[in-house]
């Protein structure tokens, strides 16, 4: 990768080459796909917290069929890696869905088995390291491709499930999808989105996730992508130090659509202004005068 | 579209709940038309953190400015409501599919309430450029929230306006009176914006007069282009149900594929 | 209770006599106390976050003597119940303190089963049932007093955890404390706490406590005390719609110290003007189209 | 204590990085001293969420007036910097305990760096009302932000300034300055706020001359009242450590209980 820049699932799409060059970008990143078409959930789908949002968008989808023929050779027109994200019901259904999309031009793969299904209270496989290393373990099996865990911070204990991916051979952990959420508005006296709960995102959950980062880079041997709240470079660099050997921008790109190339940019004026040569050495850097420094890159 | 970071040149009040925001940017009104909507950031920082979509109310080219006609209801309209002459603002667009008038029609009749007002008023100035004649029916609480019959009229719509206060502004009254012109005028399109309950009124008075119809909707947005899926809305597709994004696939949709406002 | 308004555990105490009158608020709750005195965490304990902060105190307390000795003739001034907040190390613990404060003057016991015990990772009673049924049966054998247990939103089903509590003999249910987090300073590489990881409270918590409130409230049958980012009357009906009976007021009253007699005084105005005669009415009357609306009053 | 909404008077710039704010309540003055502070609420809304501590830094009992001298460092203080006059601002105090003078002392020597000059400065003037002699060292990073020399000059003060940027704020430099002045003019008292290696070497001080001293500490606060606990710092009690709040047992403490800063 050339800089550890992502855009999250589901904040991203091909309309994003419309205003920014994706090619700067460290990775692509494409919604969570299901097999078949998904109409997702009834409206209204998001609503607004303070400082952040609440989306139950519910995963609509053109299915992976669309995806393999329009969206992966869109992406191929430019250089930077593209993880697609795959989203089944079942454990099976992730590893037949992961051996549908390693087709030529994806580079890895995101499996998303932390979106709150929203039927189940919010439960997702994400939940509990058995659920986790099963179905990663036959994703594994599925797809010679680098796959991608992306976890759901809803869970007791975010590093023990991504240990279990770890251990059922994940390359990487996505650190972390949404927490489960609700508003009401006081006036309809209903909920504010039409599923009643939806994900939380955006600045709000920042010290959450970076938290939970920092307690999984002390357990697991692979690189964690940080991914919640982030809205600056100084943002990207308290990821890092927490552990995060890359990063994921999701919400922000709501707020500004250019917002990921400013950062990129803003990254490489903060390396050299502070004598960074290396930016991978400030992966896991915090001082907590309880553990060794050590980075890991984040490469395909 | 693209993200402009306009001058503000003008935010003022023109009724107790309605402001009028011009703006310049160089090159901001390429590819501007009536329909289409700009994100706005009302504020920095990240409360309220997201952009507030707003319809063009006023496209001028030469002077490379675009108006807004807005209600200040919540939190985000309130700070844009604070803009001063001479700030910034970062506006994201033009975003969205607007109104589109096929050569043949010479009448239409357009039916707006509320600020529905301000996304209609472009598409009046557009018809009268287009020599289109255009019957606008717009309805409001009260006569002073009726803020765009003098410029539509300048435009060279005929107006009539009707209000709660005045007890003229229900389905019950407005419907003898959208049958009367269409039947009056020939009219050969009709348009809407800013009540459901005139939505599907007009949406009757479509099929009932087999006419084509076009509405502006509205629904929350995330990232207003097309790649959030947060604005969706269900329409009918030939008797199918399909999820469509309001901020891409519309905000102008055909009248008689609404389904669920 | 007079109404449903009362502070927060450890955001409140003898010196908010001095700016409102106590006797206007729902209930009085004390600071966390341990059995014997202890010197809370070391510093800096707070840092600010987007809409929220984290605090790691780490419960300094004068022990339970000292607060039978002063704090419970001290409130007994005022007309309004006292609620003594207790933690403890061990289950054995927490019941022989819950004896030791139940002490005349002293209205309900708060068990804080959920300070996250920051040198175990976060981990505390309420992250389990079957842990939180046990010190609540302890709790509950050692008392005649009504008892609330606090809950905590770092577990993974809080309503399970609400449900075991209620099983145990709970009287009520305060959902929630705070949620683990962490932030660091980039400029120092240090974590901004100095405990490391922190609890974040304030208004970016409130939509997954407001989730929990109401996942709660569907499972278990005794009142609900909403806590979590609560800062204006429209905050206490969005709670009370959920499923809490009465709320508890933390942040704020650091952001605004007479907010808590603002928002009584607004929720009385709201009542009024919203035709509704009995507030309790609201309790868990969101309107979503899956259960019935039956509101609890919480009593003492 | 007592949340008062004043009324801001002036708001000016004193130098590339202080403000002036003079703000105006009815009674506000009430009970305030040298070193306490207000908690000031920055802003509406909840970004920057909590109140910032400040000194005051002077008291103006008939015409109601507090002053606070500040450097505009972080959001807080960046929206405070925005404020106008006439404005409204959210204070709550005064808080905390502050300077004492015992009525024996005479002459006391004052060690000020940044904003602790801020802090110091009313006591200064309280030194001056109460006919006790100020020796004040004075130390920023440039001439042009050490900021009350002249104010406290004008209290009578004798003052000294060292500046980074001069090459005399080093603690080498300051350490001889304050022995000279401490044993030429038998100092009875020490006082000092704004640098941790000024208060360690006062301190040092305090020992060596065995003279009573005072420090107004800083800690990050949430409520600043005394409840929260989140503003401790431990302190030297005859050889334990104790945990103090600095809000409400402090911000002033002895100098000799200073422990971690
Ligand atoms: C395509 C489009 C064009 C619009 N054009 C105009 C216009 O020309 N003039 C005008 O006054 N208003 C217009 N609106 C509505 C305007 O966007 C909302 O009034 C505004 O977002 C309210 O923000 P707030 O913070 O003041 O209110 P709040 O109620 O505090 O907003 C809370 C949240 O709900 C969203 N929201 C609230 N109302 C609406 C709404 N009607 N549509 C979409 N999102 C909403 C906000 O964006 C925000 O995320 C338009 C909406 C859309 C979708
Ligand atoms: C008793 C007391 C008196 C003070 N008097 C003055 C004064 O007269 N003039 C002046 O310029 N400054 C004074 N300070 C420091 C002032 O409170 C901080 O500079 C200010 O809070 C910074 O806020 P910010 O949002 O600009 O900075 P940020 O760095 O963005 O603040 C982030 C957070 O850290 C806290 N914080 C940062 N620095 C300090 C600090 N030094 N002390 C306490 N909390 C801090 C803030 O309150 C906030 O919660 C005083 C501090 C205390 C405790
Ligand atoms: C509108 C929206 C849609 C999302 N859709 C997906 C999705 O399809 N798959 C997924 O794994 N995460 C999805 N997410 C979660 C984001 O990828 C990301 O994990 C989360 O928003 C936290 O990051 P942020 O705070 O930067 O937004 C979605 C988030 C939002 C806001
Ligand atoms: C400074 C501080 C100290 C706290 N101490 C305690 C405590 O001792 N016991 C406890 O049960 N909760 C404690 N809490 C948690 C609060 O009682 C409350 O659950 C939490 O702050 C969420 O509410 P809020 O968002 O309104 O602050 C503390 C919170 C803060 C901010
Ligand atoms: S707002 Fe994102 S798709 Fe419409
Ligand atoms: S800030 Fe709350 S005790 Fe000092």
């Amino acid at each position: 990768m050339k800089n550890p820049i992502m855009p999250a699932s589901g904040t991203f799409a091909e309309e994003m080459a419309e205003i920014i060059d994706l090619n700067t970008l460290g990775a692509l990143v494409t919604k969570s796909v299901t097999k078949s078409p998904r109409m997702g959930n009834k409206g209204p789908r998001m609503a607004e917290t303070t400082a952040g949002m609440i989306n139950a968008v519910g995963i609509q989808s053109k299915g992976a069929d669309a995806l393999c023929k329009n969206s992966v050779p869109f992406y191929a027109q430019f250089a930077s890696p593209l993880i697609v994200s795959i989203s089944a019901d079942t454990a099976e259904d992730f590893a037949a869905l992961a051996a549908q999309v390693s087709v030529p031009g994806v580079d890895a793969l995101e499996v998303n088995i932390s979106c709150p299904n929203l039927e189940d209270d919010g439960r997702s496989y994400a939940m509990d390291p058995h659920q986790t290393h099963r179905v990663i373990s036959l994703v594994r099996k599925s797809t010679s491709l680098p796959i991608f865990a992306k976890l759901t911070p809803n869970a007791n204990a975010v590093a023990d499930i991504g240990l279990a991916a770890e251990h059922a051979g994940a390359d990487a952990l996505v650190v972390a999808n949404t927490l489960l959420a609700m508003s009401i508005n006081i006036s309809t006296r209903r909920p504010s989105v039409g599923n009643v709960m939806g994900g939380l995102s955006g600045p709000c959950i920042k010290p959450v996730i970076v938290r939970m980062v920092y307690q999984t880079y002390k357990k697991v041997n692979i690189p964690i992508i940080g991914c919640g709240g982030i809205c600056s470079v100084e943002d990207v660099i308290e990821y890092m130090l927490a552990g995060a050997s890359a990063v994921q921008i999701g919400t922000y790109n709501f707020v500004n659509p250019t917002g990921m190339a400013q950062i990129i940019q803003d990254l490489e004026e903060y390396a050299i202004k502070n004598g960074i040569s290396k930016i991978t050495d400030l992966v896991g850097a915090v001082q907590d005068d309880s553990r060794d420094f050590t980075g890991e890159a984040l490469a395909f | 579209m693209q993200q402009y970071h306009g001058t503000v040149l003008l935010n003022q009040w023109v009724s107790s709940r309605y402001k009028h925001l011009a703006v310049h940017a160089p090159g901001i009104t390429t590819g501007c038309t009536a329909g289409q909507f700009f994100h706005l950031r009302c504020a920095d920082g990240f409360v309220p953190l997201l952009r507030r979509p707003m319809s063009i109310y006023r496209i001028v080219p030469k002077q490379d400015e675009i108006h807004f006609l807005y209600h200040v209801k919540g939190a985000g309209t309130q700070l844009l409501g604070e803009m001063q002459q001479g700030d910034r603002l970062d506006m994201f667009g033009p975003l969205g599919h607007g109104f589109t008038l096929d050569p043949k029609w010479k009448n239409i009749l357009i039916l707006a309430r509320g600020v529905g007002l301000a996304t209609l008023a472009p598409l009046v100035q557009l018809a009268g450029e287009q020599g289109v004649k255009v019957y606008a029916v717009l309805s409001a609480r009260t006569e002073s929230d009726i803020l765009s019959a003098t410029y539509m009229r300048d435009c060279g719509a005929e107006v009539i306006t009707v209000t709660d206060e005045s007890g003229t502004s229900g389905v019950d009254d407005v419907h003898p009176m959208l049958e009367a012109l269409i039947e009056m005028h020939e009219v050969d399109a009709l348009f809407t914006c800013g009540s459901k309950r005139l939505t599907y009124l007009l949406q009757s008075l479509a099929l009932k007069y087999n006419l084509p119809g076009q509405v502006a909707v509205e629904e929350n947005m995330g990232c207003g282009m097309g790649m959030c899926y947060c604005c969706v809305k269900q329409f009918n597709h030939n008797g199918t149900p399909v999820n469509l994004r309001v901020c891409k696939d519309g905000p102008v949709f055909s009248l008689k594929e609404v389904m669920n406002l």
